[in-house]
């Protein structure tokens, strides 16, 4: 079975279209203010230009890997910004959009792709989890979140990001059966953006993964991820489902990841440039620019202040990037255990002496 | 005011201590609540405490712990149960990959006080994978810590010390001896840090070394050795990581001789890690090589032969023998 | 959300009802001789006498444990009998209903439960792989028995066997994934006998079980795992699709575990004895006589020989069940590998010769 | 016909020799098909010998073996593909439940010939998870062997005999070395059987016993002693389970001294066995007690401690010295 790569047959919602008209839906509809539709926008600029100017670094040796989300950036904003205070999110290692939605500084980000460190946020502080490299690990924490907030009466909700390829995890599924007995306020979200390093969606599923959600007993939604106005609707939607007590949902958001999979990889090895071209033609950006032109809800100073924004934001994550501090050689006996821990104090102990027999510059 | 408990009973009431003390202690599990475990150690808490703190959860290894994890972040102190040693292989990744370093990828930040609790260890003529021991492995991954009670005074307090640590704890309950019994006084304070090793029997030709299921049989091959005129000095692990390295240390410098005595294979188990340690640090004092006996190479057989697996008092006086012939 | 624990409310297959009336379904022709109706029935009581001897051995102390599989003969005998010669069957601890009709000598099966050995059969001879007690485990084994039988391009299938609790595992979940996007020959047959140990239904799932297939793309059936016609009926249509190249198909056996978990179980602890009292009105065995009697089909000297072989089989179980002989020592050092291990050869060596120290007796 | 091959390269053609040699070789793993695996060291296999025989699955690696261990019992001889060490533990219940314990549990009767590709070890500069050195859960899992290459030659015939063998093997590919590069005579018949280790520099004062990607530090260690005078031998282990003890062992018993290096954590690592049975058997010959040099007990680090964390020269010419100093 044939899995449509640019528009599914079967429909998604979709509240803008690539051409940037409005359409409604009266299953999931979205009451936004002008001001809003400006701050989306300017979240996808500025998310881009983070992942452009991390690519850069990466290229220039500043950077040992980046894991880019070019093309991916109105799923993860629109997803990012129906969360409120309050909530919490869990993410992979893609989800800089939802980072900065979360206020997490993207320099803390660059830090682990610059190896100076595996996580630098407070997660509580941000309602932003750990990145998660291993695929699908982050699934079953997202429940047991979800299962804290319901025990406490919070009224919250738990967003949780994984890919197509990480679909075929089990603890993914096994955490799609927790949220669904324990009715746990979270929503799963998934980005299908085509491709799981060089393996197609075929190689994960025979039928629409929002589907998925139905072999579990809780509602699956297939959106246009590259509509900024349906990921933020639909998540809202289903957030605020959660939040009430109504238990899980399923979104898929239907993208395609129009860079490499990270700064290693080699896509021409597996798929064409035309599908990545007809891609281009479903922007995430282009759509709400061209809303909010034909809209005339913005002049040209708008885009042009913006632009300086984002460049002053790439200026400082090169330069910050740069200063970032290495770690100290004690750093991992002081951060392995929470209490003292007598194996790794006795080699704190000894390495801190075979240290000391270095020159100063040589550590 | 002193109580004679099973080990099952006194971690029961270790539980039942914490879940009193601290409302954010929350226990998960299979078959935990109403039928109290299959091994009856969290048996009446749901009772007592109710659905929302003692859970039976779906029937799914990887997401107890995971789940488990994301309560911890949270604020919670979970207590989770695997239900027998063979079945935590299906948490592994989430217990490596994540509960041992959330510590340390978050810098610090994020602290999971998470205890596994795990009946290890054969001996109860059981099926395949409910005799497993599976302690190396938990051992050498770092972010872990691991204890083992060998009785019900150190089942009691343990348990409340590993669900009162910042760490990430794995709990091996020796299922064999859960039917063992001692006083444990309740009122008193633990008698020792969860860290600690103890001399659970003064000797003077060899120190033995043992933890968890195998304290027993070594305390009676020393008693065995002793009507033979032979003065054994038996140690307690009690924690296998941290490993308490100084008491075994200045038990061997005084014995001069040393085995250890465990249930899993010899080869990589927790015995190497003492051998190698103690022949280090007792270069100069030792009249033997430090001498190893337990399990084979071998997956653990029918139970028809754990008797010939597991080492029993003839094997560990056995190996002591050899120690002492050097 | 309830979960019906006597009959689904929205119905299954059911070719014979209690009462012992036949019925049709127009999906689900079953063209069934008297011949075979009577063989099916000799079936169910043997393999009902089968596991009343083990269960009594096990009281005698001839056996550590038994794994009763009392009610669920119907579903077991049904599946079993679907499969014919090149078929794979993956069973879990309780599959001595399909080891039955695959031929496997039931003291073998006694073997496993004294601790005499963990394994004794071959499972090419049988079509019946080994008994698997890590929940799920054999789930993923099946799905790579069946791409062998595709690479083979054999016209056969696999089944596989697991319980509503294990329907939680990430390896059963993940084996759904991969039976369907490699379209591979192989049957899931879930026996939905209501519990996992003390843990019900509604532990696992808070929808009928056989709808998960519906996340998966492959079909899902749930069928009165009770009617040994049903089970049959069901098995042969989703076996021979899958032997045709149609691929996977889930079928939910609903059905109710009359007894203890195993003998070490204590039911009484969680559930009502009114609940055992209702399903015993839907006895597996009871309908079929009722059939056979109703159509005249058998007279009574069909169930006196029949209670005659039942009795002449328990006896053989419980002199064999003593005679079973004790493994050696060595045993375990000469099966941990297939091929010579210098780590195990050395302790086998240093055994022996341990061993060489006792009185044979002794040994 | 001898050729100037990387490891990645001479792997590759280890694995293309075996599915020209035996039709029921068969690949699975993650983009190792048209991408030719992250390393690349599938790379052509699947245009070659088809869709059919080189099979890029599901993003799952517990059904990633399952269903080798399934494909093995119908004949195959399937060879995984781990993406990366740190993934593996999601796999470690199938491994070491099932495809450890099968042949066993069939009294013999079942063989699974499986072999479990992996790239371990840390040292590129990756991000966390992807430089983990998971070998000591292998070799202390009994029914496992457990080999790594780490040289080209070693790398195109250990395969081969990986492939070949009955028994299940986890085969660990040093992923800093993939790139090394040396002559592999593909004509050449294997130099060793495959659980033989090899005394790789001949020496006088001292055995360093390393494995996989530590061979070559330890060599580049003892050259540079050489200068300073001080001869050392190099044994290269080659196989974790078995363990070739006689080689070490004779080595040892020349030298009089011992230090064992690897990555991994040394809290229960490989040298504690190496170690403990070193001290055993050569317990009259040792000058000095077996010194062990690897990974500290803590997380791996973000890539920019690496260079800390591992072992390098520095730090085995100064463990070597401190064994020297006795
Ligand atoms: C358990 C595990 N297996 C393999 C990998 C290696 N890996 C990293 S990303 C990736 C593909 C993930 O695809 P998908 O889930 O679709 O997310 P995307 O990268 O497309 O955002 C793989 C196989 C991993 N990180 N974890
Ligand atoms: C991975 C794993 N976890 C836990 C167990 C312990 N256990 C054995 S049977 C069982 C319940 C299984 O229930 P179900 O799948 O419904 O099968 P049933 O016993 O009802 O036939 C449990 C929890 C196990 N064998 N394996
Ligand atoms: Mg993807
Ligand atoms: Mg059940």
């Amino acid at each position: 079975m044939a899995i449509p790569t640019h528009a599914p047959d079967d429909g998604f919602v979709q509240l803008l279209t690539p051409e940037g008209e409005r359409v409604d839906n009266p299953d999931f509809p979205l009451d936004i203010s002008d001001d809003e539709i400006r701050a989306l926008y300017r979240d996808l600029v500025l998310v881009r230009r983070i992942d452009a100017e991390a690519t850069a670094l990466q290229r220039q040796g500043e950077l040992g890997l980046w894991a880019q989300l070019l093309g991916q950036e109105a799923a993860q904003v629109g997803a990012g910004r129906a969360l409120v205070p309050g909530d919490m999110a869990f993410p992979t290692y893609r989800e800089h959009g939802v980072a900065w939605c979360r206020g997490v500084d993207p320099l803390t980000l660059l830090g682990l792709f610059r190896g100076t460190t595996n996580g630098g946020w407070d997660p509580e502080e941000h309602g932003f989890a750990l990145y998660t490299i291993v695929i699908g690990d982050q699934c079953p924490q997202a429940v047991g979140y979800a299962m804290g907030l319901q025990h406490d009466r919070a009224e919250n909700a738990v967003m949780v990001f994984f890919g197509d390829g990480a679909s075929s995890q089990g603890d993914v599924n096994e955490s799609f059966i927790w949220a669904s007995v324990f009715n746990a306020p979270v929503v799963f979200f998934c980005q299908n953006n085509q491709w799981a390093i060089s393996e197609p969606l075929e190689r994960q599923t025979r039928i629409p993964l929002f589907q998925r959600a139905w072999g579990f007993g809780f509602p699956g939604v297939r959106i246009d991820g590259n509509d900024v106005l349906a990921c933020l609707a639909v998540s809202r939607h289903m957030l605020q489902r959660a939040r009430e007590g109504a238990g899980p949902a399923l979104i898929e958001a239907f993208t395609y990841r129009m860079g490499a999979h990270t700064t290693s990889d080699d896509p021409t090895r597996y798929r064409l440039d035309s599908d990545v071209e007809a891609w281009r033609l479903r922007d995430p950006l282009e759509r709400v620019r061209s809303y909010l032109h034909k809209q005339q809800l913005v002049d040209q100073s708008f885009f042009t202040e913006l632009d300086d924004e984002a460049e002053q934001l790439a200026e400082r994550l090169r330069a910050g990037t740069r200063a970032l501090p290495n770690p100290l050689p004690t750093d991992m006996f002081d951060q392995a255990y929470a209490e003292p821990h007598a194996v790794v104090d006795r080699q704190r102990a000894e390495f801190s002496q075979y240290l000391s027999g270095f020159a100063p510059e040589e550590v | 005011m002193a109580e004679t408990l099973t080990l099952a009973k006194a971690i029961n009431a270790g539980l039942r201590r914490s879940l009193e003390r601290d409302s954010k202690v929350v226990l998960m599990g299979e078959d935990i609540g109403r039928l109290g475990g299959v091994f009856r150690v969290t048996d009446g808490l749901q009772k007592d405490f109710g659905e929302d703190r003692v859970i039976d959860t779906p029937l799914a290894e990887s997401s107890i712990v995971g789940a488990a994890i994301g309560m911890a972040m949270r604020g919670y102190r979970p207590v989770v149960e695997i239900q027998f040693d063979g079945f935590v292989y299906v948490a592994f990744d989430q217990i490596v990959s994540q509960l041992a370093k959330m510590h340390a990828r978050s810098s610090g930040q994020v602290k999971v006080p998470v205890t596994v609790r795990i009946p290890y260890g054969g001996g109860i003529g059981a099926v395949e994978h409910h005799s497993e021991s599976p302690e190396a492995y938990f051992a050498h991954t770092a972010g872990l810590r691991v204890v083992t009670p060998s009785n019900p005074v150190d089942g009691f307090h343990l348990v409340q010390q590993a669900i009162a640590c910042d760490d990430p704890v794995v709990f091996l309950e020796p299922k064999r001896r859960y039917w063992d019994k001692a006083e444990v006084d309740a009122s008193a304070a633990p008698p020792l840090p969860m860290g600690s090793a103890r001399v659970v029997r003064a000797g003077l030709a060899l120190t033995l070394v043992a933890y968890g299921p195998m304290v027993r049989t070594c305390l009676e091959a020393a008693a065995a050795a002793e009507s033979d005129g032979t003065s054994i000095e038996v140690v307690d692990l009690r924690s296998l990581s941290p490993l308490d390295l100084d008491t075994v240390v200045q038990s061997v410098r005084r014995t001069g001789r040393c085995v250890v005595a465990h249930e899993a294979s010899v080869f990589l188990g927790m015995a190497a890690e003492v051998a190698a340690a103690v022949a280090q640090e007792c270069f100069y004092e030792l009249e033997s090589p430090v001498l190893r006996v337990g399990g084979f190479h071998t997956p653990y057989p029918p139970s028809r032969l754990e008797g010939h697996y597991l080492p029993d008092l003839d094997r560990v006086l056995d190996t002591v023998d050899r120690a002492l012939a050097y």
